[in-house]
């Protein structure tokens, strides 16, 4: 259930990147798009049988268990920092566009050539 | 003395070089031009990062292909910097990474650090247009590129799930073991909307109106030429070995395609501004490009990338440098332009012509070779559309050069420093010269591109 | 119906409801809030799925530092306004 | 009532993928990916994970076999943060007067709690690769206690040149590692230090030392990043 609400969470953020107009908006369409990503890439290691355990070996639980998949773990590990420095960037252009045309909405900006 | 110095010795001077800001810039000459050196003494094939081997670890992989590709990317950062290096000082570090992530972006072989190095060219690609003084744009080039990444991630992953492994070699021998291409339709057509984005394929690029349309001396040549010419590189190698489009998924694509070309051509014909017609008359080029990889024809591609990145970076050049003397780039305002800088305006005429493939200049020879390439794999009708594209092409080219060429009403004073001269020189002859001996364009042929024959004998 | 699927029901449920309050809310800082929400939501089902480092970096980095960028980037404007 | 019939479209979108994914019989039902058929089965054969001797897999594979990733993955961050640099700052910066004004029990308590997050994001940071954690939640948990002490009072600046040398040493640093990697034994980003046996904190090589400059550099940057946020140029 949370693989399917991941996908439409995913699709609804590139929904609401197209359809809003507001710039702050938009990064958080973005940002929504992005999470539900990060969920969809945990959610295809998920092993669902009770006794398999987050792959970290330690005194009580040795290798013979069973594990989830450890790799999408890492690659999200990544993709969670990629998106804060794409949402930081957009922050910051969206700073600079209120300080050159005084508002968010990207049809109010008059079309300056 | 391996492959990983191209990305690991930029991504040091970068590290090091926000301690020393005013240095930046020669740093990034002297990372260029050791890339360019290494590049000419480098071995080919695997190189693998931290002991481990393919499915476990990530190898980059270096053959003629990604070797030409490389070339082509440090030549043309270096001169784009050298002729940059007192107008945009402080941008040395961002080019430095932009650096880093395009030789990453062609070397790697595994699909996530693809996305990782996607990402870092493309953070470093909105930073250099935010030297256009145009926020929107820039925003909107930036959300259309975080999205096309999302999307590209999307379908890597989804193909993970399905063959377990993120090593493009491995994928591919695992597709073709299983054989079920309907079940891979829904990834690649993420990961080519994921790329297509960055490569100015027609649908997805509605950014580059607003990035090329107000670029300078930095951002033009930068965007149009080294990255249009690294994505179509990049787009490339996938198309040709991972995706290899069958049945409804290549009908599908090569009309998008097709289209691409069509509408591509017919906008730069609609428009009077200088810049906006070499931007859509590079949208169709990528179009093509693309196509030709599509049905195969990789050495005419390859050569027909390069002809463009060279003859794309002299056009923005020039026009760039009128249009910040002068101050507006409509065709109107830049009439006469060439009057009195006669060099200058023969090498944008040669660079234009080989753009249009006319004959004596090396684009000449691609065109034939890849309509007759498209004519043996008797795709008719593909010949014919791209032909009326030629035709609209050469018809807005000629207009605008003769609008360049002769004299308007006002007086237009432009000058060219040396370096400029130089640089357009050395392209417009390169140009000449492979147009009328051509012999050596047929020392190579479709298997400079190996990932193929690594698949087979894996 | 173990209770696994059942709290995953909810969750998914929740992801849905406040993504799409999240996105359709009128109000920005309302818009902001809702995301953080969908942040520590995103940490429970990493919780879920046995991801526990995951967990932890989006906690710090999801709830914690981006709802403060969009928080500061609002604050900058509305001071302007007034 | 627009955004009611988006939502549709965007669910029918989701659903449409989500049956295309069901009957393609190669993608795993949720919750049946067993690792066999992929290659994280030789992530965890028992001489790969001795050889690797981290406890954590996951850092294993973070920093270890995937070690490249996270060297980009650092590179978008310092990326970003020059660009958030780039952007809004200006040789002279003063903090922004926003109408929030710290109380006396913000003040004080973030004196006593800044030590704490500090000492919490250190043993994340340094345990990275025997319990859950390292260094991307470390660095972010560095930059929220700079964050805390930004809040507390609002005439705080941090010594930002501080943090970009901070950022620039611990950056390149991780890139020498690699070269080093490269020199003394024969591939970038090789171990070329002992693993040790699993569980105890000098093992894994190469591992704690990078995960400690990946979290010093991931917290100067969004330090820098908040700082950026947090000040505009001199308004006189």
């Amino acid at each position: 259930m949370i693989q399917y609400a991941a996908i439409i969470l995913f699709v609804f953020g590139l929904y609401g990147l197209f359809t809003n107009k507001n710039v702050i908006k938009m990064i958080i369409s973005l940002n929504v798009m992005e999470v539900g990503l990060n969920i969809f890439i945990i959610s295809i290691g998920f092993n669902s049988d009770p006794n398999s355990i987050a792959p970290i070996i330690s005194s009580t639980n040795q290798l013979s268990s069973v594990f989830v998949d450890p790799l999408p773990q890492a690659l999200v590990l990544t993709a969670i920092v990629i998106g804060v420095g794409t949402t930081a960037l957009g922050l910051a252009i969206a700073k600079n566009i209120y300080k050159t045309y005084n508002t968010f909405e990207l049809d109010e900006m008059e079309e300056s050539a | 003395m391996s492959a990983i110095l191209l990305i690991a010795v930029p991504l040091l001077a970068a590290f090091l070089s926000i301690m020393m800001k005013k240095l930046s810039s020669y740093v990034l000459l002297a990372v260029g031009i050791f890339n360019v050196v290494l590049l000419l003494i480098l071995p080919d094939g695997f190189v693998r990062i931290g002991e481990f081997n393919q499915p476990l670890g990530i190898n980059l992989l270096l053959d003629t292909y990604s070797r030409i590709a490389l070339l082509l990317l440090n030549s043309l950062i270096l001169v784009i910097t050298y002729l940059n290096l007192k107008s945009y000082k402080t941008y040395g570090t961002i080019l430095l990474l932009a650096l880093a992530g395009l030789n990453g972006l062609v070397l790697t072989n595994d699909l996530f650090n693809f996305f990782v190095f996607l990402e870092i060219s493309g953070i470093a690609a909105y930073l250099i247009t935010t030297s256009n003084k145009k926020p929107r744009s820039t925003f909107h080039y930036l959300m259309l590129g975080a999205v096309g990444s999302s999307l590209f991630l999307f379908g890597v992953i989804i193909l993970y799930a399905m063959y377990g492994t993120l090593n493009m070699v491995g994928m591919i021998r695992l597709i073709q073991a299983n054989g079920n291409y309907k079940e891979v339709i829904l990834p690649f057509t993420l990961m080519f909307i994921g790329l297509g984005v960055e490569a100015k394929l027609l649908p997805f690029n509605s950014w580059v109106k607003g990035v090329l349309g107000n670029s300078n001396t930095l951002s033009g040549p930068m965007i149009a030429s080294v990255y249009a010419g690294s994505m179509s590189f990049v787009l490339g190698r996938l198309i040709t070995n991972l995706f290899d489009f069958q049945g409804s998924l290549l009908t599908v694509v090569t009309i998008i395609l097709a289209v691409g070309i069509l509408a591509g051509d017919l906008m730069a014909f609609a428009s009077t501004k200088t810049r906006e017609i070499l931007l859509f008359s590079s949208v169709a080029q990528a179009s093509i490009i693309a196509l030709l990889f599509v049905n195969g024809i990789i050495i005419w591609a390859v050569y027909l990338i390069i002809a463009n990145a060279l003859s794309k970076t002299v056009m923005f050049l020039v026009i760039n440098k009128a249009t910040k003397d002068i101050g507006s780039d409509e065709s109107q305002d830049l009439r006469g332009l060439f009057i009195k800088n006669i060099l200058v305006g023969v090498t944008f005429t040669l660079a234009t012509l080989s753009v249009m493939g006319l004959p004596l200049l090396v684009g000449f020879k691609i065109k034939l070779a890849f309509l007759t390439g498209l004519a043996d794999a008797n795709h008719i009708w593909l010949i014919a559309i791209i032909l009326i594209a030629s035709v609209i092409e050469g018809i807005y080219f000629v207009r605008l050069l003769v609008k360049l060429w002769y004299k308007g009403d006002k007086e237009i004073n432009v000058s060219y420093n040396f370096s400029f001269k130089t640089v357009f020189v050395i392209i417009a002859l390169a140009l000449l010269v492979f147009g009328t001996y051509s012999t050596p364009l047929s020392y190579l042929d479709n298997s400079i591109d190996t990932v193929m024959e690594e698949v087979n004998n894996g | 119906m173990t209770i696994f699927d059942i709290i995953s029901i909810v969750v998914g449920a929740f992801l849905l409801v406040i993504a799409f309050l999240a996105i359709n809310s009128k109000k920005i800082i309302n818009s902001v809030l809702f995301l953080s929400a969908l942040s520590m939501l995103a940490v429970v089902s990493f919780v879920l799925m046995k991801a526990p480092d995951v967990a932890i970096t989006e906690a710090v980095i999801g709830s914690g530092l981006v709802t403060a960028l969009f928080v500061f980037t609002l604050l900058s404007i509305n001071r302007r306004d007034a | 009532m627009k955004n009611i019939f988006g939502f549709l479209i965007s669910v029918t979108l989701g659903v449409f993928i989500i049956l295309a994914l069901a009957n393609t019989d190669a993608f795993p039902e949720f919750g049946s990916a067993n690792t066999d058929n992929r290659v994280s089965s030789q992530y965890l054969i028992e001489d790969n994970v001795n050889d690797i001797g981290s406890g954590n897999i996951v850092t294993a594979i973070v920093v270890g076999y995937r070690g490249f990733d996270t060297l980009g993955e650092v590179t978008v961050l310092f990326i970003s943060a020059l660009g958030v640099a780039f952007m809004l700052s200006s040789p002279k910066q003063e903090r922004l007067d926003l109408k929030f004004r710290p109380n006396f029990m913000l003040r004080v308590g973030s004196k006593i709690l800044f030590g704490i997050i500090l000492v919490t994001s250190f043993y994340i940071i340094l345990h990275g690769h025997l319990t859950p954690g390292g260094g991307f939640p470390g660095g972010a948990i560095i930059a929220s206690s700079v964050l805390l002490l930004y809040l507390a009072d609002d005439k705080f600046r941090s010594n930002i040149k501080s943090f970009k040398i901070l950022e620039g040493v611990a950056g390149s640093l991780f890139v020498i590692i690699g070269l080093l990697g490269l020199v003394l034994a024969t591939y970038f980003l090789q171990n070329f230090l002992p693993a040790g046996n699993i569980g105890e904190l000098l093992s894994a090589g190469i591992i704690p030392i990078i995960y400690i400059l990946i979290g010093l550099k991931v917290g100067s940057e969004i330090a820098g990043i908040v700082d950026n946020f947090l000040t505009e140029e001199e308004s006189a």
